[in-house]
């Protein structure tokens, strides 16, 4: 049973590593927790939905809902945040929570209320369907689906920041404002950048948890948006690949919480590992000390 | 501030006659006593993010205790609020303190996520540990407030039962206003102090303040538990007053909701936090009788509510009540 | 190459310049003096258009860049090396030489001049793989100068190089600044160090107060009685 | 300018808060709908809404209560007990209402049964199963001033043990609850029964509400090898527990209360919902042309099944019109007559079968179990009477 | 490693300057003594009066207690606060009222309130800053804010005040006032360590110099055998220096 509680909390961490990479990555460049992330990834989940709804073909649906959440991504940076950029940073906090109210609710009121299932017609017949079992540990077709595509796509997103212009460009935003712009950064192109990249991660992240758990609700996004929060913070926020480890060791946590500690603690398991590993590496995992040591209030 | 003072008074007059008119109306005072609540919630919860510099997101978690602290204590001992009270705001400052003790060398959002989790902890504790919550079964039956002078009777007509049992919200109006005033006259002095000031200096720079001689640790533990302890007085008074608990009661979003109400009327100020609470009940209550009129379903109400709260932020970033920056003007030469 | 005519600038509501005028030839050294608090680097980031004043123009290279984003006119060739060096404390030294050339399209030209820098600064060749934050300061200094030549600058923008630097290092510096202008460099520098900047310049200005209050030849300017007194300690 | 503009905009606040209580309309008799609209659980207010707006619908169309309108006032409270609270003190000073319907929840409406009691205002709810409502809605007269038209919490756990232990014969059962009041008092009361006879209880495990992933607790729950599992939820998190349990092979029967008479547990569990065994207090087959005219009503206005939330909204719509119409709007009269309708004598005659209550305001339903059989609810082959 | 192995002793009385190159380790030192790093190796002994201590990792406030304070390099005061308060935090570990004192407004708490900002006003007037005892502190130029964080400083109390660059960034005129202040200070027996790169000044006001390079102690003595010691200007002064 250890083996397949593993398997389990590996899966859930994948997603909670996709969406906690997004709040990282927006943390790294302005400093703030884009509170509305989970919101974006409940959208990204929606928008595919609605999409297949319409009749295109699952990978058109799935880039269509990147690609939306991603200008929405910019869209929130753009309404919520650019006109704070100078205010104290709790003024953003703010404005994150109103924005992750005011785009839940819009949710309730486009879509209603009611749980909606993953159009599983779309799917390919090897999602969910087909399941392996070894030595006892079941392991379906989805599980691996969604390990391989959160791996290589935040394989991918880690490349782009070591390896491109661009990311070198995030990072340095995220380093020295002043300077990055007196190298001839666009500060607002930049932040837009990764706006839309970690918004359209969410929103593949979205994609992958409608597909595994086959119901889709405004609120999904809440649940979801803490606990990537959470793993942002246990791996370092502001640190990609620590973001991806958090994630898992979030996930795994709670899951051998659920199996072996008491079912009812089991999100407590995970805020106490959560709580622990922060008291004893007061930066994170991965952080840089002091990253995140900026925010008096 | 002081040239705010006859607004105030008159403002705290109105206050305190309207309950005793005929235009009394049991809606209004409960919205009004609610308000008074959260004022309350908010001066405690600015403590921390105001004048300590930390940002506390888990607020709700000494709420919460001090809410069932006073509720078991009610329903088990049946003890009047009058003793309940102290000892939840004993029981909620000494969670302060253990909930600071390990945290105290963490700043920002580190900090941040540990007192997130505390509270998530804390509502998972009153879910689960029904032998002694009854968990998500809640607690209903709490006692409601009362004045029992019994023990003064003996001193000219023994036996004579002098009790007043608070009913309606009258009562409980003039009850929480005693005791945000009070809050927000402990805090101002506390403010006012040689404690209040080392407490602004953490909050501007930790290091220069222990150099300077701060006692750092000791400060900021005690910060925690005025805190706390303030968080848990909300608690007990809310346990009375409304009867009724649940874990449901004390979730993160509530949290988040006096947090807003803090950096909405401009942190670190007491009138802030207080503006602050009016501003974001009476919105609620003012979008929940606005909404159906302007013939838009209910289910839009929060939609409306996030984006007011976008735009006072927009456009008062700094809160309703923050003091303009005086920037450096500086002659040099 | 650079002229700034009448610029006024605010802080929020404070005024921090008040027309200040000054021109850059090509080929020269300009220097800009002044106490602390004069608007000495308030000018340099109006130049740059960090911070863009509120009236007056800018022109550089015969084109006006007075309200335009800092990314286009560090496009155009003005570069600036900031008061504190401001390194990329964690990328490497290598990454950050990289920054430098952020705006320029002609990759292939890069390598090269990663060499020259490198030559200029031998330390930084063996420190190329080490994170900018660990370097000392005078390294860090040396970096800031080598990053920003990555421009390949028009015109570099110097803020206080010798600031809170040994003064073996200063002098160290303010040679290297003499070398650069000596290989056809226009260089606007700002400093404290009134006598070793008038030293290296061909002309300067005193600043007070966010006006200029004298301007002219190096020579006078370091002959200067008013400024013998106020900004050289001699009296 | 801006300032005057800003204490425009507070002027235009302070008005609307003014013209909160809408002024007595005479041409209209007015009942409250709190319930959740918005938040974690709006679907459930959702059925809620549907079911008392065709009811309040049907009774306009023929000329409604007493010959005035009956109007229904939505109220949203998120099932948050504070909100209850709030929206309560809201009811009870609109003297145009005459009896709540609600709330929705157990917690938010125990929050808000004080102010109903110390105003005099009858509450009926379809929804809230809590056992303790029993005991906290009586004055200092003991007076019962809270009604339900569902059967309570003890009454679903003890019939779904008898069932699953004397019709289906099944002997180890896994309960796997909901971390709330509805959950929580039927895993108890179901535990209680099953123990007394003899089923083994192979393990508790519980979930809070919004959870998604399950697979760790239903690992678990496979681990012990149960030939029963009873989910004790709401149809969202029901679902996806079916479909997960499917998922990491647990094939066993499932069973529900009416938490999961929703048609929403079938599009989501798919396939995984075969095998579903539930109760309800409906059950279209069974009842009588008066149901299935409610269901083809429901089906034309919303496109969708009615849910047993939707059903007892309707009946208790139904229920509060009919004692409006015989007493007139006066709260305390409402309050009696309800009380009054103590017997099947007295009761009402809905699509939920006869509504009538005992002195604790608690009513006897017929339960019935529903299966899933090709994507659809059916009436499982094997009822139960009352007494079995 | 950012020192190693560095012994010195500093004089009971006067200035003691401590130079060396960026990076040499200084303020890791000053780090060291005032409790904000706690050395790996070795002691510090602190003598207020008779008594010996040795304080290394001893935390930062109780160094201020026992009479160590210290200024910044890069000026850290509480920028939002006035600049009569800045000074009164720096009394904070002189006196003693607490919560419930503050807030009950005892005797004993308003008669030491009235202390404290008595204190406060004589070490601002000592600086000559009392004129702007209410504005924030962050409307206070350069030079002033310095001489804000040395007042704060002064009022605890110290024997020994650590002064990290103090004339960092001032002009000629600013400096000449600076070594006036440090001189009174002296004068009125504390006495400073100061940490320094305008060798005019150090020259000027320093009794005994201590030199670090790379974490090390390279030379320690008079200011003028420091001048010309061969090591110290081929690691820190240059030759121009050396023969100013």
């Amino acid at each position: 049973m250890l083996v397949q509680q593993l398997v389990n909390g590996l899966t859930l961490g994948l997603l909670y590593a996709l969406i906690a990479v997004g709040y990282t990555m927006v943390y790294g460049v302005i400093g703030l927790i884009n509170f509305a992330h989970g919101e974006v990834f409940m959208l990204g989940a929606f928008l595919c939905v609605s999409a297949l709804g319409i009749g295109l073909p699952l990978a058109l649906a799935c880039a269509l809902s990147v690609g939306a959440c991603a200008a929405i991504g910019i869209a929130i940076d753009a309404v919520a945040y650019r006109p704070l950029r100078a205010a104290p940073r709790l003024a953003a906090l703010i404005t994150a929570i109103g924005m992750s109210i005011f785009l839940q609710n819009l949710a309730l009121v486009i879509w209603g209320s009611r749980p909606r299932p993953f159009v599983r017609e779309a799917l390919p017949a090897f999602f969910g369907q087909t399941a392996f079992e070894l030595y006892a540990v079941r392991v379906n077709g989805l599980q691996v689906v969604i390990c391989l595509v959160s791996l290589a796509l935040m394989a991918g997103l880690h490349l782009f920041i070591r390896r491109t212009r661009a990311g070198a460009a995030m990072r340095a935003l995220a380093q020295n404002r002043v300077c990055a712009r007196l190298m001839g950064v666009s500060v607002n192109r930049v932040i837009s950048l990764t706006f839309a990249l970690g918004s359209g991660l969410g929103a593949a992240a979205g994609v992958l948890t409608a597909i595994q758990y086959n119901s889709l609700t405004p609120t999904m996004g809440y649940n979801a948006g803490v606990k990537a929060f959470a793993a942002a913070v246990l791996g370092g926020v502001g640190s990609v690949p620590g973001a991806m480890l958090g994630g898992v060791i979030l996930g795994v946590a709670e899951t051998l919480g659920a199996g072996y500690v008491s079912s009812t603690y089991r999100d407590g398991v995970a805020y106490a590992v959560l709580i622990a590993v922060i008291v004893l590496r007061p930066a994170g995992l991965l952080g840089q000390n002091g990253a995140a040591g900026r925010d008096k209030a | 501030m002081k040239r705010l003072a006859p607004a105030l008074w008159l403002l705290l007059a109105a206050a305190l006659a309207y309950p005793a008119g005929p235009w009394a109306d049991q809606y209004v005072l409960h919205v009004l006593v609610l308000v008074l609540v959260y004022m309350v919630l908010a001066m405690g919860l600015g403590v921390t993010p105001g004048f300590c510099g930390l940002l506390d997101l888990g607020f709700v978690g000494f709420y919460g205790i001090g809410a069932y602290t006073a509720g078991l204590l009610t329903l088990a001992y049946d003890l009047s609020f009058w003793v309940v009270a102290p000892l939840a705001c004993v029981c909620g400052a000494f969670f302060g303190v253990l909930r600071g003790a390990p945290v105290l060398r963490l700043t920002g959002d580190y900090f941040a996520i540990v007192t997130f989790g505390f509270s998530e902890l804390v509502v998972m504790v009153l879910t689960n540990e029904i032998w002694l919550t009854r968990g998500p079964l809640g607690l209903p039956g709490i006692a409601p407030v009362s004045l029992d002078f019994g023990w003064l009777s003996a001193f000219f007509r023994p036996g004579t039962p002098l009790c007043y049992e608070f009913s309606g919200e009258a009562p409980y109006f003039y009850l929480a206003l005693a005791m945000a005033a009070s809050v927000a006259a402990v805090l101002r002095r506390a403010k006012a102090s040689r404690l209040g000031r080392a407490w602004l200096a953490i909050r501007e720079d930790e290091l220069a303040a222990a150099s300077a001689g701060v006692d750092v640790g000791r400060c900021k533990t005690l910060a925690f538990a005025v805190s706390a302890g303030i968080g848990a007085l909300a608690g007990a008074f809310l346990a009375r007053w409304s009867q009724f608990l649940s874990p449901d009661m004390f979730k993160f979003w509530e949290s988040f909701l006096v947090l807003c109400m803090v950096v909405l009327g401009g942190l670190g100020g007491i009138a802030g936090a207080c503006a602050g609470a009016a501003t974001l009940i009476g919105l609620g209550e003012a979008l929940r009788a606005l909404l159906p009129g302007l013939g838009i379903p209910v289910e839009a109400r929060f939609l409306a509510y996030g984006l007011i709260m976008i735009l006072i932020m927009r456009f008062r970033p700094g809160g309703l009540f923050a003091a303009s920056a005086r920037q450096p003007d500086c002659p040099a030469g | 190459m650079l002229e700034v005519d009448g610029i006024d600038t605010y802080h929020g509501n404070i005024q921090a310049l008040r027309g200040v005028s000054l021109t850059v030839a090509k080929g020269e050294i300009v220097c800009l003096i002044g106490s602390n608090g004069a608007g000495k680097t308030t000018t340099l980031m109006s130049i740059s258009g960090v911070t863009p004043p509120r009236s007056g123009t800018i022109r550089f290279a015969g084109a006006d860049v007075t309200r335009l984003p800092v990314e286009k006119i560090v496009a155009q060739g003005l570069t600036q090396v900031p008061e504190g060096r401001m390194i990329f404390p964690r990328l490497t030294v290598l990454e950050n030489l990289m920054m430098g050339a952020y705006p320029r399209r002609d990759k292939a030209a890069i390598p090269g001049d990663i060499e020259r820098v490198y030559e200029l600064f031998p330390v930084l060749l063996e420190r190329r793989h080490q994170l900018g934050g660990t370097l000392s300061g005078g390294e860090q200094q040396m970096l800031a100068i080598g990053r920003a030549l990555m421009a390949r600058p028009k015109l570099l923008l110097l803020d206080e190089p010798s600031l809170g630097l040994a003064p073996l290092f200063v002098e160290h510096i303010f040679s290297i600044i003499k070398r650069l202008n000596q290989d056809g460099a226009t260089i606007l520098l700002v400093e404290q160090n009134a006598q070793m900047a008038l030293q290296i310049a061909d002309r300067g200005y005193v600043l007070e107060t966010g006006r200029i209050v004298l301007e002219g030849k190096a020579p006078d300017l370091l002959q200067n009685p008013q400024v013998r007194a106020a900004y050289l300690g001699l009296e | 300018m801006m300032l005057t503009y800003r204490l425009r905009l507070l002027l235009a606040v302070l008005a609307g808060l003014a013209c909160a209580c809408p002024a007595l309309a005479g041409d209209a008799v007015r009942i409250a709908v709190p319930a959740a609209y918005t938040g974690n659980v709006a679907a459930y207010g959702d059925n809620i809404k549907a079911g008392v707006t065709l009811k309040v619908e049907e009774i306009n169309a023929k000329g409604g209560v007493g010959g005035v309108k009956l109007e229904a006032l939505f109220l949203d409270e998120q099932c948050e007990p504070r909100e209850a609270a709030t929206v309560a003190a809201k009811i009870v000073q609109d003297e145009s209402v005459a009896a709540v319907i609600g709330h929705l929840c157990s917690s938010a409406h125990l929050a808000a049964l004080p102010a109903y009691i110390k105003a005099g205002l009858p509450a009926l709810s379809p929804t809230a199963t809590n056992i303790a409502i029993s005991e906290k809605n009586k004055d200092k007269q003991g007076e019962t001033w809270s009604f339900r038209t569902i059967y309570r919490d003890d009454f679903q756990g003890r019939f779904l043990a008898r069932y699953i232990a004397r019709v289906m014969g099944l002997r180890r059962v896994a309960v796997f609850h909901d971390m709330n009041d509805y959950g929580l008092g039927l895993a108890e009361a179901f535990q209680a029964e099953a123990r007394s006879l003899g089923l083994t209880v192979t393990g508790v495990e519980a979930y809070l509400k919004g959870a998604q992933d399950f697979t760790a607790q239903l690992t678990k729950i496979k681990a012990a090898d149960p030939d029963a599992l009873f989910i004790a939820g709401y149809s969202a998190e029901g679902a996806l527990i079916a479909d997960q349990a499917a998922k990491v092979g647990l094939t066993v029967p499932k069973f529900g209360a009416d938490g999961l008479d929703n048609e929403d547990y079938i599009k989501i569990a798919g396939p995984a919902a075969e095998g579903t065994f539930l109760t309800a207090p409906f059950l279209a087959e069974a009842a009588g042309p008066e149901a299935a005219a409610f269901i083809d009503a429901f089906k034309a206005r919303f496109k969708r099944d009615p849910d047993y939330m939707s059903a007892n909204a309707y009946d208790a719509t139904g229920l509060i019109a009919g004692v409006l119409a015989n007493t007139g709007p006066a709260r305390d009269k409402v309050r009696e007559a309800l009380a009054a309708m103590n017997s099947k004598d007295t009761a009402y005659f809905g699509v939920t079968g006869p509504t009538f209550f005992d002195h604790n305001g608690d009513c006897q339903k017929p339960a019935f179990v529903k299966t899933v059989a090709d994507r659809k609810f059916v009436a499982a082959p094997l009822q139960m009477a009352h007494d079995d | 490693m950012a020192l190693t192995d560095v012994s010195f002793d500093a004089p009971r009385d006067g200035v003691m300057g401590l130079i060396g190159p960026n990076g040499a380790g200084k303020t890791t030192l000053f780090n060291c003594i005032a409790g904000l790093y706690k050395p790996t190796g070795g002691e510090i002994l602190f003598r207020p009066g008779h008594r010996e201590l040795s304080v290394g990792g001893f935390r930062p406030e109780r160094m201020t207690a026992l009479g160590v304070s210290r200024t910044f390099q890069n000026i850290r005061l509480f920028s939002s606060l006035s600049v009569l308060d800045n000074v009164r935090i720096g009394r904070h570990c002189r006196t003693k009222a607490g919560f419930f004192g503050a807030v009950l407004r005892t005797p004993g708490q308003r008669a030491e309130e009235k202390a404290i900002t008595g204190d406060s006003l004589a070490r601002l007037a000592f600086v000559g800053l009392e004129a702007a005892a209410d504005q924030p502190a962050s409307s206070l130029c350069y030079g002033d804010q310095r001489r804000l964080e040395i007042a704060r400083a002064l009022a605890a109390d110290p024997k020994l005040l650590l002064l990290d660059e103090p004339a960092a960034g001032m002009n000629p005129r600013e400096t000449g006032a600076l070594t006036d202040l440090i001189q009174a200070i002296v004068d009125s027996g504390v006495s400073v360590i100061l940490i320094e790169h305008d060798m005019k000044l150090v020259m000027k006001i320093c009794r005994s110099l201590t030199v670090l390079d790379h974490g090390e102690l390279i030379a320690q003595g008079a200011p003028r055998e420091i001048r010309d010691n061969p090591r110290v200007i081929e690691a820190y002064l240059g030759r121009g220096m050396a023969h100013a």
